[in-house]
């Protein structure tokens, strides 16, 4: 976490003065060494315990006992090497976007990864929240800095949304640290709360979360901040800072306030379900590439959070939390795929903003003709991202899919139109940007992708198919901790009270 | 026989002159400092009065206090507002209204 | 032998990536010999499997080959189940994939995505087998989607073609509503039987009869198997066309034709037969599934059949026969003659696989011209492709003998005896289907192969027949069309062929009513000459010859008299101009309202900018009262003296 | 410890302030440095003695009219530090733009301090008034210093007239209080208020007229309407001299008036200075939205951040005091530096406080630009800076006090300033630049600024050391 961190604030001191090149040299150096940390982890990593690992902890703030206390567990490692993994490929593809000021951008990322990270292994909520709002700058400076025409717009909603809600998160916590007594995650667990305060409690949880999901009706400022971010901020935005929604979800609604999450877990589903349906035709009607892949971000994190929330409403069809396991299990790995595939989506924008600078799908049409590589990954990806078998995009949803009909039969119908929507809008602006006749003599000019681009998209090809058809490794990482997770939930807090 | 009461009516009475004085003279700003010394004044027959009727030195004492203060107080003023006319050639309460908003 | 299937799946998965990752380094000639060997091996290996298992009774197979993962408490994994349906589609597809692969060096000769096809359909025939050879709905639907994308792929093999794009999203999303359903039957097999393993579903489907689910709190509860089951048949509609989503096949011709005589006729559209087949053991429990199944696939048999009597373009009267001959499948599966479904998609895979090559040397012949009205006379320059044609079609309308003529018979004879509700209108549908299909067939050889030549001088001249590569298929697979139906009739149809592999209630069970009037294939031969069927089909190709080479006129003006008949038939009873206005339209609709009234004016403009709006002018109202006047400021501080004696110390002054 | 003794600091620092007067008189013209080292000098011998002296528990002098304890002697530590600071920005203006203030700034402001001092030292209504309107005399000079400015006259005169106003508001309090409880002394005061239950509502009656004063000086609504004009007004050192160290002395003062003498009131105050509070952070960031000049920004932002301050008084406990404190020192550290980064920016030509004049700082000048950025997200409350521990503090107690409500509003009022601090940074990162004047600063002022950054950086990395002073300081009043 701090070796991001640390490079990044070397690359930007020493960024001022020595070439372009050699930062981002530095960059994806350091980008990649911590890649290899995070592999270690994932290599030591003793997938049978539902136990924190790899803890550190030391104190902070001794004054309000707020300590420094991180830790991962299979729900967090995933995350942890997702963003890793992401951060390499993002300062590979600015390597020849990002000529202003490379070294912030390229620091700014690595910063960013290291915050983000922190917040995928902090175990106090303080330290969470810190790391969760800090966050914010780096993005917002990428984004408003090399971000598209309407970047001010774009930025300030996106801060201010999000900020809207971790101030929420921010006086819900608070509270929380006046009933648990320390801002420790693990004594929080164990706050009694009644049923009322859980649901405030939620309510304001969910403000945090549901924007930073996002979830309808709080999505709008991501379509926003994608149009306008740069490839790489567009990239990061959509493969990991929205897993954070879902991450703080896990970690926080749920065990925290596991009776408010089921007495409005209806609500939950239903703005899940809304996300997943509404968005889904929302998305058929984009112009704009990344407008329509931001909206499909939508749609599929939609996928997320009915996972999480439906666990309720299996356990009581079926009165067996082991039922519920997939439906959650489901929703991480739609996380993690969607990690992947949005991202990969997003770079495959960017090869042609960068070529063409034009994100309107009417400008191109007919790219597979000049650029055929590049057509093959995109297709590749659109599949996925279209839910084909045999890749992420597919698991998750599938999973979700599967143990929502558990939960009502009509969840499962809901959800699964995202196979006929996903698939309309993903393919139909697949058909108008590289089928056709070349009708723009610009696109008849693109040069198909180079060898850096090629090895960044293949890299998440691979990253796609594996997981797609072998999902195994990634889900034996978290069974213990999903299930951990499903104990925390299934433990009535109000129920502690009574005795 | 005067009462405790009397004394803080007329104080009150002075008191909300001056108060008034302020807001609602809008011409002068020599007025101003004149109300701002009667609300002084009135304060310190409060205090006078209490001071009295409470057996109690202290409250003369401040009076003393607030006198010396307030002569210093009209001194500063008295500049603020030659430093004012100087640059405006006017000490209208009006006319001293370039910021707002 | 597990290694051996894994082998038959590989090998043309290896093929498609020698093709596809390497096609510039291995050439032209490399990607067509890599692919061609590979899928020829699998072949050889199919057949090897196919002894084993029909001839030599080994034992079916059913052998996990990896976990995909587990979750909830449920193992899914990848996995193989052969046995003698399975072993059956095996050789069906890697043969007719082996001959179209064949086919297309002549073909697709001069094309320039000449590499990309070949990894393709190589790519394609791994899906087919993945899908045939599963032993789980998991494994089974990533074959159904992976044979549905490459087959988006190959319809839009030419992508630069308006139509053909149109058509290949068009074809993928039909599908992905068939798929849509399919998803639902099988989460509704993973709640009520807690597994994806056929075995273990099948094992347990009996004991779930009685179980039903609400699907609206207030509305009646639906038997948990006839939900699932219509669920799961609904991603058969998909993939087999069937009424109303077989929009998607006629459009699919827009690929080029071996593509549409591997997947669009042979291989791909038998899918959903095949699994409704597979699913025997659910579907038999469901009655009213058994029975939606029929009626939906009696309208198809009829009413597309009808549909290929207005066409003109060679391909499309195929693929509407595609589309009635699978019509003709389901009905049969319907009727619980599940065997006789899978014989028909046997038979019907050769001679519809050779009607499609044939109609691509004509094509190819024509220089890429596919209007019949251009054609004629064709026999004396193609010799082979007219006699080739003419063994298919004359397997197709059920000419005695034919391998047609077999499964056909046997469905509607099946049909006839059935109970399931429906059934007679399903007869009297496929019976006159049977009408109309011969009419169809030779409305097509008669215009294309006879008659009067009509298509220009440049291109008579040019006329011969195909290269080697092209008829030496098109020979191939005329033998099976003409002989697979003898050699199977009996223990197919009738015999015990398929062993467990299918399932039948013994009071569904019409075939083996049927097996005792069986006598062998030449008695069922004259049998049938003397039947219903065989009179329908003769009177359809007299018919045809009357109209199409005595009277030539005579269609134009029965046209002309039935207006709004023809009218209708040449829209295609409207389906696609619905679809277009409706679904695609509406979603498109529904879709840009949505964002412009929910998103941008709704979120955005009222609650978002909105709210921002609202604090700048209250902002700008705020301005206002610090107004720069010390009397103001002085009056507010007073104000707020006042305020705060009001709120606190009131009762002072009353 | 005689009385003298005592109050050392106070004694020496009115001494050094005539010495300084002195020296700018007769030597000021000719060598200004010299005012200027005699000042800082001053100073740091006043802090020396100060933290030299720590009791143990409240000490008192003067016939118990001045109390030393360990609150007062943070509060005149921050105090002293954040004058010393502001010396040497205000060196730094001065250097750049010459003929704007003589070097009467220096002894007029060690006056303020004095007052300052003497503010947070009282324990009398006399010695509240005296120190009070010390600060507020000086600090009527200070802002009439730039003589030739029209902007800065009429702010002083606003500032006066309405700092009378305000001043004979508090004293009609004072007599009043005088009256009910017939002492002046402020210990003696919390034992009277909680032996006269029958007088209560006199003693509220005064109560409200201490509340007005306090807020005068604290600048909330709606007796904040000097704020924006005077900060506006006023030449830059002076905004910030203003802006900064009388601030604490205000909380200062607030802690011994309603704290130690009025604690019998608290749940009356309480209740005045929750709609003070909540007034103030909605009126301050609102305006503040729209408004151009840096200045007048800060100055609005300002009173939304005594508002939140407020916030922690509001619990009426030893943590919320704390917390309070915490708020406020920071504070006044950002706010120091805030205008700092605007002495950076004015040149002989301009005062360089108008939004505008930041466009495209940040390829001007990343480095300053980049500790503008931490200011401002440090006032936006967004951590890892130090305002979001502040915010964070005072947050915590009110919720502590159950009012949860409160909390939201408070949060929601901060969204709508996280806004124009947003503002800011777009101005400086994304708008390209306007002014043709290059940034410019000595090296001095560099570092001062980067020190005064960086520092608001770490209290946000490691806040947990000055939470554990102001805690200290507290202590006396938990239960």
């Amino acid at each position: 976490m701090w070796l991001p961190i640390m490079g990044g604030l070397w690359v930007i001191f020493a960024g001022s003065r020595v070439r372009d090149r050699a930062v981002k040299q530095d960059a994806f150096f350091i980008s990649l060494l911590t890649f290899a940390v995070s592999l270690l982890l994932y290599r030591y990593f003793d997938p049978t315990t539902a136990e924190m690992q790899f803890v550190e902890r030391s104190e902070w703030i001794a004054a309000y006992k707020i300590y420094y206390h991180l830790g991962i567990d299979g729900i967090a490692l995933p995350l942890i090497l997702l963003t890793t993994f992401t951060t390499v490929l993002v300062i590979l593809a600015g390597w020849r976007s990002v000529e202003d000021r490379s070294h912030l951008y390229m620091g700014a990322f690595l910063i960013l990864e290291g915050l983000m990270n922190a917040v995928f292994s902090a175990l106090d909520a303080m330290l969470f929240y810190v790391f969760w709002e800090a966050m914010l700058i780096p993005m917002f400076l990428i984004i408003g800095i090399w971000g598209g025409p309407r970047r001010v717009y774009a930025t300030i909603k996106f801060f201010l949304y999000t900020f809207l809600g971790s101030v929420c998160m921010l006086v819900a916590l608070l509270y929380l640290y006046t009933q648990a007594g320390s801002f420790a995650l693990r004594d929080m667990y164990e706050a009694v709360l009644t049923l009322n305060e859980q649901r405030w409690i939620f309510v304001a949880f969910l403000l945090a979360f549901a924007v930073k999901v996002p979830m309808w009706p709080v999505h709008t400022w991501l379509p926003d901040a994608h149009v306008e971010a740069p490839t790489g901020g567009s990239v990061v935005l959509a493969a990991v800072m929205l897993k954070m929604g879902g991450y703080g979800f896990l970690r926080f609604s749920l065990p925290i306030t596991p009776d408010a999450a089921a007495s409005l877990g209806w609500l939950m589903i239903a703005l899940s379900l809304i996300a997943v349906v509404y968005i889904g035709f929302v998305a058929l009607a984009q112009q704009d590439m990344k407008k329509l892949i931001a909206y499909s971000s939508i749609s599929h994190m939609g996928f997320v959070t009915l996972g999480f929330f439906m666990v309720f409403q299996i356990y009581g069809a079926t009165g067996n939390w082991h039922d519920a396991a997939m439906g959650m299990e489901g929703a991480i790995v739609q996380m993690i795929s969607h990690g992947f595939i949005s991202g990969a989506m997003f770079l495959c924008v960017g090869v042609l903003y960068d070529r063409m600078h034009s994100r309107m799908i009417q400008d191109y049409g007919g790219v597979a003709n000049t650029m055929p590589k590049f057509a093959a990954f995109f297709l590749l990806f659109s599949m996925a991202n279209a839910g084909l078998p045999a890749t992420s995009g597919f698991v998750g949803e599938f999973m979700v899919i599967l143990s929502s009909f558990k939960a009502n039969v009509w969840y499962a119908f809901l959800a699964a139109t995202t196979l006929i929507l996903g698939a309309a809008y993903t393919l139909w602006m697949y058909k108008r940007v590289a089928f056709g006749e070349i009708r723009n003599p610009h696109v008849a000019e693109l040069t198909d992708i180079n060898g850096r681009e090629t090895l960044i998209l293949a890299t998440l090809a691979v990253a796609v198919l594996a997981l797609g058809i072998w999902p195994a490794p990634l889900l034996d990482t978290m069974h213990v901790s999903v299930d951990h997770l499903l104990q925390q939930v299934a433990q009535s807090k109000t129920s502690i009270e009574a005795y | 026989m005067l009462a405790l009461a009397d004394f803080l009516v007329v104080g009150a009475i002075l008191f909300c002159v001056s108060v008034a004085g302020i807001f609602v003279n809008r011409k002068n700003i020599i007025l101003l400092l004149m109300c701002i010394e009667l609300m002084l004044l009135a304060v310190n027959l409060n205090f006078i009065a209490f001071s009295h009727f409470n057996r109690d030195i202290a409250g003369q004492v401040f009076v003393f206090f607030i006198l010396t203060v307030a002569a210093a107080e009209s001194a500063i003023g008295l500049a603020i507002l030659v430093v004012l006319f100087r640059n405006r050639r006017s000490i209208n309460v009006e006319d001293i209204s370039t910021m707002h908003g | 032998m597990k290694e051996l299937c894994l082998a038959i799946v590989l090998a043309p998965l290896a093929g498609a990536i020698a093709a596809g990752l390497f096609g510039r380094l291995i050439g032209r000639a490399g990607a067509h010999w890599i692919t061609i060997l590979c899928v020829g091996f699998s072949c050889a290996l199919s057949c090897m499997v196919f002894r084993d298992i029909v001839f030599n009774g080994a034992p079916p197979l059913n052998v996990a080959l990896y976990t995909w993962m587990q979750s909830g408490g449920v193992n899914f994994q990848i996995g193989f189940l052969i046995d003698q349906l399975t072993v059956t589609m095996m050789v069906v597809v890697s043969f007719v994939s082996w001959m179209v692969h064949i086919y297309t060096v002549g073909y697709m000769h001069d094309d320039p995505g000449y590499q990309r096809f070949f990894a393709y359909i190589s790519l394609f025939t791994f899906s087919m087998l993945m899908l045939v050879m599963s032993n789980n709905f998991l494994q089974l639907f990533f074959g159904w989607e992976a044979v549905g994308l490459v087959s988006y792929l190959l319809i839009g093999f030419w992508y630069t073609r308006d139509t053909a794009i149109y058509a290949n999203l068009k074809a993928f999303l039909v599908n992905r509503v068939g798929d849509f359903g399919f998803l639902l039957g099988i989460a509704a097999v993973l709640t009520y039987f807690g597994s994806l393993d056929y075995a273990e579903v099948f094992a347990k489907a009996p004991t779930l009869v009685d179980t039903t689910l609400r699907i609206w709190p207030s509305s009646t509860s639906w038997s948990v198997l006839t939900f699932t089951c219509l669920c799961l048949f609904v991603g058969a509609m998909g993939k087999s066309a069937q009424v109303p989503l077989h929009v998607w096949l006629p459009d699919s011709m827009e690929g080029p034709t071996p593509i549409s005589a591997l997947i669009h006729a042979a291989t791909m559209v038998t899918a959903g037969i095949f699994m409704v087949a597979r699913m025997s053991p659910l579907f038999e429990l469901s009655t009213t599934a058994l029975s939606v199944v029929l009626l939906i696939g009696a309208t198809t048999a009829f009413f597309m059949g009808l549909l290929g009597l207005v066409q003109n373009d060679i391909k499309r009267v195929v693929a509407y026969s595609t589309l009635s001959q699978l019509g003709y499948m389901t009905v049969a599966l319907g009727a619980s003659a599940y065997a006789a479904a899978i014989f028909h998609l046997f038979t019907h895979a050769f001679f519809k696989a050779l009607l499609f090559l044939a109609a691509g040397s004509v094509i190819m012949g024509m220089h890429h011209e596919q209007d019949m009205r251009k054609m004629g006379g064709l026999w004396r320059r193609m010799p082979i492709t007219w006699l080739t044609s003419m063994v298919g079609s004359l397997a197709l309308i059920g000419f005695p003998g034919t391998s047609g003529f077999f499964s056909k018979d046997g469905i509607l004879e099946a049909v006839k005896l059935s109970h399931t509700p429906g059934a007679e209108i399903a007869y009297w549908a496929c019976l006159s289907g049977v009408f109309i299909t011969a009419l169809y067939s030779f409305r097509l050889v008669f215009m294309v192969f006879h008659g009067k030549p009509r298509m220009d001088h440049h291109t008579a001249e040019h006329l011969h027949e195909s290269p080697a590569v092209v008829w030496i298929p098109l020979v191939v697979l005329a033998v099976p069309s003409l002989v697979a139906g003898l050699a199977g009739v009996g223990p197919m149809l009738f015999g015990d062929y398929f062993g467990k592999s299918i399932f039948v209630l013994p009071a569904h069970n019409v075939l083996h009513q049927m097996a005792e009037e069986f006598h062998g294939a030449v008695p069922f031969i004259t049998e049938g000459m003397t039947q219903p069927p065989f009179l329908l089909a003769m009177s359809g190709v007299v018919v045809a010859w009357f109209l199409y080479l005595v009277q030539p006129t005579l269609p134009g003006k029965i046209a002309a008299a039935f207006r709004p008949i023809h009218a209708i038939l040449l829209d295609k009873y409207g389906f696609d101009r619905f679809n277009d206005w409706f679904f695609a339209g509406g979603a498109r609709g529904t879709g840009s309202k949505l964002w412009r009234w929910g998103d941008v004016a709704l979120i955005d403009g009222l609650l978002v900018n909105g709210s921002g709006r609202l604090v700048g002018w209250f902002s700008g109202v705020m301005r206002g009262v610090q107004s720069g006047y010390l009397y103001h400021y002085a009056f507010a501080m007073i104000i707020g003296l006042l305020a705060l004696l009001g709120v606190f110390v009131h009762h002072l002054f009353t | 410890m005689n009385d003298i003794a005592l109050i050392l600091p106070e004694v020496s620092l009115l001494a050094l302030a005539c010495v300084v007067l002195l020296v700018d008189a007769f030597a000021g013209k000719r060598s200004p440095e010299l005012t200027f080292w005699a000042a800082v000098l001053s100073c740091v011998i006043v802090l020396a003695e100060v933290a030299r002296f720590v009791p143990e528990a409240a000490m008192f002098g003067f016939s118990g009219t001045l109390r030393i304890d360990v609150l007062g002697v943070v509060l005149k530590t921050f105090v002293l530090v954040l004058v010393l600071l502001s010396f040497f920005y205000a060196r730094e203006y001065f250097s750049k733009r010459p003929g704007e203030i003589r070097g009467e700034y220096y002894p007029l402001a060690l006056f303020a301090t004095l007052g300052m001092m003497i503010l947070i030292s009282a324990s009398s209504l006399l010695t509240v008034y005296l120190g009070l309107e010390l600060l507020s005399l000086s600090l009527y000079s200070l802002v009439a210093l730039q003589r030739n400015s029209v902007v800065a006259s009429e702010a002083a005169m606003k500032y006066f007239v309405l700092g009378a106003l305000a001043s004979g508001l508090l004293l009609y309090g004072m007599s009043i209080l005088y009256g009910v409880a017939g002492t002046l002394d402020l210990s003696e005061l919390l034992v009277k208020v909680a032996n006269l239950e029958s007088q209560r509502l006199l003693l509220t009656f005064g109560l409200v007229f201490l509340v007005v004063g306090i807020g005068f000086k604290l600048g909330v609504v709606p007796f904040h309407m000097w704020v924006p004009d005077v900060y506006q007004g006023a030449a830059t050192p002076v905004t910030q001299f203003i802006g900064t160290a009388p601030k604490l002395a205000a909380f200062g003062m607030t802690m011994r008036l309603l704290v130690d003498g009025l604690e019998g009131l608290a749940e009356q105050w309480q209740q005045m200075l929750i709609i003070l509070s909540v007034l103030s952070m909605g009126l301050g960031n609102l305006l503040a939205i729209s408004q151009r000049n840096f200045k007048r920004m800060l100055a609005y932002s300002t009173i939304a951040h005594m508002g939140f301050m407020l916030l922690g008084l509001i619990s009426a406990s030893a943590n919320g005091y704390a917390a309070s404190m915490f708020y406020i020192t920071l504070y006044a550290l950002m706010s120091m530096g805030a205008f700092g980064s605007i002495i950076l920016l004015c040149s002989a030509q301009s005062e360089g406080d108008q939004l505008s004049d930041l466009a495209g700082l940040g390829k001007r000048s990343p480095w300053f630009a980049f500790i503008l950025l931490i200011l401002m997200f440090s006032m936006a409350g967004v951590p890892p800076f130090g305002g979001f521990w502040a915010k964070w503090s005072v947050l915590k107690e009110v919720v502590a006090a159950d009012y949860v409500w409160l909390a939201g509003v408070a949060v929601l009022f901060s969204l709508i300033g996280a806004y124009y601090y947003l503002r800011v940074i777009k101005i400086m990162y994304f708008d390209e630049p306007e002014s043709p004047y290059p940034v410019t600063g000595s090296a001095d002022l560099r570092f001062l600024l980067s020190v005064n950054g960086l520092l608001v950086l770490l209290l946000g990395l490691m806040p947990g050391g000055l939470m554990a002073i102001c805690q200290a300081a507290a202590i006396p009043y938990s239960p």
